[in-house]
């Protein structure tokens, strides 16, 4: 059983756009995957449907065996809960500290309090936020909560990690980081599928590359 | 999910339903008076109207029925009346009105003092007031015939219109409350519907993330129904004390009003188990505007 | 800026204000409702009290003296007494009440007539009701100290416990009236400085915005001003919907209770001035929650 | 006189980070500047001194011959009204249209609604957002949406234009495009200080060199 798989996939927004358009990719258990292609190519649009934010209108999307397109409400919840993601636009709360954004799953999932507190503190360590876990994310630079998105992601330790642009407004070092991390996250076996305008940062780490382009996918090959 | 865990879900929904509102303390008072305000009007309009029941029925819960002697009757007339209602079954309760207390009486009646005083001779016959047993119009209707037939009776009167006058004055104030509380209790939720609406979409951000992270409805909705629970019970509070207040306040007029009809009257203010029912009211109230406005408001934010 | 700069403005923050209370009909509505039903209850109130004055002054808004003959005097007396009335300049007016008038004017008071019918004959001597000028206590214990010296007066009484029964009544409505209109106006400006607020923090992000684009305090203030009294005016108008119907509604059984009194008595609606106030202050209130929950909120929403 | 001047600049947040320390560097009228630096290295803070979103714990900064640090509400409004900014979460508004979002800036200015259309217009159709004009920014991509934030900050035409990261989401070719509207703009007289990640970017454009690490200024010079 794979951990993904697009069939057929086709995704037309009500405006009449058709961003994504008979997309069909499968995912290994463990693997990691780059996503690359123009902007508005329809990178965000393929990775909102994995945790079910946009349904396809066209063909299946299957995430560890399960249609997501037929999952019921509670069954969406649950399904997220067991995926990293990393949104473009970020989504942090900016009227909870840094801890308490990264704690948010936790509290979700019912973590017992002091597991989730040593948990939280292991993510934010991992990104180098420790020292600001106080602090709201207004006073963090936009780097700093481009790594706070990423430690919340991975908080949960989830089996399948989705990442939309994680290294943007982040410089060429720390960008480095983080490739390294996701690539670290994946030597334990979690499935890794990250969309990057820079898909050369991942090269050095043996990612499958897939291109889109206006919705098609056009390339899917290892990267060189 | 266990126990430990539902109880600690609930716990931090609570928690942080109670942080929020103690965040905004000028706030979350403004709200409470609102609430307090539109519940201690109808509280208040029901506690003077059971005052006011309380006085109506001291005063003639049951009608009365009059007997008023012939001017020529004399003492043993009296006796053989006495002794005739002593006996009868439907009688629950009689009194004797001498000729002379009836004179003094009437001169306490507004203007007539004077024109009693300059009458030649009192013109009054003697008297019995009856309580009867019965109620029912038909019983009163007998019992009047049947005292009309005794020896040396004059004229059997059945005292009505006090009970007419006092029927259609609880009938307006029951009127009057019931509206109050109707409106007000729509306003109550309405305001508690537009407060958790409006709670709802500064908290739009935490919500659509939260349903990102993979939180249930449950986990989601549960902060805002302790948010409209804790408001409705901060209103409830400030309601009873409001109650408190305007009984204090209104003591005085009240049963200076009282004492000017000749009653003895003392406002009485809500009993504690009002008190506490006028509480859990308006924590219910609370409750169900959050409730409404969750439903409604709530499903609108998905995350995108 | 130009007049027609400055007007463009002002129609832009009236129109975005009107957008977003048309973009929300149901919760329009029930704000509405809320303010409504707040202005409502101290307006309806007023209303009473104003219908109530109205009949009180009709019934005695001046004090009367009643002038009783003696029991012998005869038709001459009388008219010897009504010619001195009538040249009298403390006099407004008097009305002659015979004796048999008298008669069955107490046959009307309760549980009195079949006494009354019962007396062997007329007790009451023949009387005068007069309305003096004056209204001060000595003027009105002189013209009493003058009518008693009159030829075959008996006694001369002045009416005054139903005045201050009245002025009882009075108070107490009064009382109740101006505690709910504080008490309601308070609620008002809270529910309006809440919604104001929720409504900023709801815009929040466009205050943001609009102040790191160079927007000047009043630029960002002016729509909330308008929406506040927007509301107000929606407000107003469903608390005069609501008077109006309760006027209605009310109608019936007042007219009931007063015909009990032996009145003839019909409740007016709220005058057109009054309705046009009652409108112009509920935009007032709107506008003045707005005001303080803007001065009080805008300034914390600094751009970052 | 210059469009900008640092003197002796210093930034200290409440929490006791120090962003920028010491910093001194002026602008002339019609430059094109890049400034760069890793994450955190206090880039957005320096940009956001220069309209008053952060005032400098120490020093002045002035702009147009203004020490904007002296200046009262009023006149803050009235400097921010005159300059052109692109944020890095770049703060559009998700309830406007697009075209609301562009024209909200020459409302505040009180054009006349005429003119003030046909002027949006013309900015989004430079930045290739003209059909988009009645979506929501929410059905827009990041990088469509980096776009709307560059409209809304030209199309007041202002004299000085401040870009935090303009390229993050861009894919490279967008990101040339980018660069070469910044050159066009700077080449009709408009003073442009953009700070990113990426400065080879602007490299081709003979933009001068402001690098920053640790908040203080280590390069200044002509990008070579
Ligand atoms: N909610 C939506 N409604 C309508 N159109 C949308 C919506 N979301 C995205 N689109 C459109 O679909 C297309 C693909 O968008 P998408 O966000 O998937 O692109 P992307 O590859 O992530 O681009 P970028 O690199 O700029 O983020 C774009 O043209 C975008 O305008
Ligand atoms: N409001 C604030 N309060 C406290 N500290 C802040 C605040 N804003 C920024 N900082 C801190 O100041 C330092 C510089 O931040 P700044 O945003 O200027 O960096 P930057 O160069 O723009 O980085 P990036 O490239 O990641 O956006 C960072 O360590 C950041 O955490
Ligand atoms: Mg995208
Ligand atoms: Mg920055």
């Amino acid at each position: 059983m794979s951990a993904l798989r697009f069939d057929q996939v086709a995704k037309r927004y009500p405006g009449g756009i058709e961003a994504v358009s008979g997309v069909s990719f499968e995912v290994g258990k463990g693997e990691m995957v780059v996503l690359s292609g123009h902007s508005g190519a329809g990178k965000s649009t393929l990775l909102r449907m994995i945790p079910a934010i946009e349904r396809p209108t066209e063909g299946r999307v299957v995430v560890n065996g399960q249609d997501v397109g037929k999952l019921k409400r509670s069954g969406v919840a649950i399904l997220r809960r067991n995926l990293g993601v990393i949104f473009q636009d970020r989504k942090l709360l900016f009227d909870r500290t840094v801890f308490d954004n990264v704690m948010l799953p936790l509290a979700i999932a019912g973590f017992a309090p002091r597991e989730a507190a040593r948990r939280v503190r292991a993510a934010l360590d991992k990104v180098g936020l420790l020292e600001r876990e106080k602090a709201y994310p207004i006073a963090l630079s936009g780097g700093e909560q481009q790594r706070l998105a990423i430690a919340r992601a991975v908080v949960n330790r989830p089996s399948l990690l989705i990442a939309d642009e994680p290294t943007a407004h982040l410089d060429p070092a720390y960008a480095h980081d983080i490739a390294q991390m996701f690539r670290s996250f994946n030597g334990v076996g979690v499935t890794v599928i990250v969309a990057t305008p820079d898909e050369a940062l991942f090269a050095p780490y043996g990612a499958r590359r897939i291109v889109l382009d206006h919705g098609r996918l056009v390339t899917e090959e290892a990267v060189p | 999910m266990t126990i430990g865990n539902w109880l600690r879900q609930h716990g931090k929904a609570c928690g942080a339903a109670a942080r929020r509102i103690a965040g905004q303390p000028v706030n979350t008072l403004l709200s409470a008076l609102v609430v307090g305000i539109a519940l201690a009007l109808p509280a208040g309009g029901e506690m003077l109207l059971v005052n006011f029941l309380r006085l109506a029925q001291n005063v003639s819960a049951t009608p009365q029925l009059s007997i008023f002697l012939t001017l020529d009757a004399n003492k043993k007339d009296s006796q053989e009346i006495d002794a005739r209602l002593k006996r009868h079954v439907l009688v629950r309760d009689y009194r004797y009105v001498p000729r002379e207390e009836a004179r003094s009486r009437l001169k306490q009646t507004e203007g007539l003092a004077e024109v009693i005083d300059s009458l030649p001779r009192n013109p009054f016959p003697d008297a019995f007031v009856v309580t009867p047993k019965g109620e029912s119009p038909e019983q009163l209707e007998n019992l009047k015939l049947e005292f009309a037939n005794y020896p040396k009776v004059e004229h059997v009167q059945l005292d009505s219109l006090w009970v007419k006058r006092l029927d259609a004055l609880l009938r307006l104030g029951q009127m009057l409350v019931t509206g109050l509380a109707v409106l007000l209790g729509v306003a109550l939720v309405a305001v508690t519907f537009n407060t958790i609406r409006l709670q709802i979409l500064t908290q739009r951000a935490e919500v659509e993330v939260s349903r990102l992270l993979g939180a249930s409805d449950a986990f989601i909705r549960r902060p805002f129904f302790y948010f409209g629970a804790l408001q409705g019970l901060l209103g409830g509070v400030v309601a009873w004390v409001l109650v408190l207040a305007a009984a204090y306040a209104l003591a005085r007029p009240v049963s200076r009003l009282a004492s000017l009809y000749s009653f003895n009257f003392a406002l009485r203010p809500l009993p504690l188990a009002e008190s506490l029912f006028l509480i859990a009211f308006a924590v219910f109230l609370g409750w169900l505007g959050a409730w409404l406005s969750v439903s409604r408001h709530l499903r609108d934010i998905e995350p995108r």
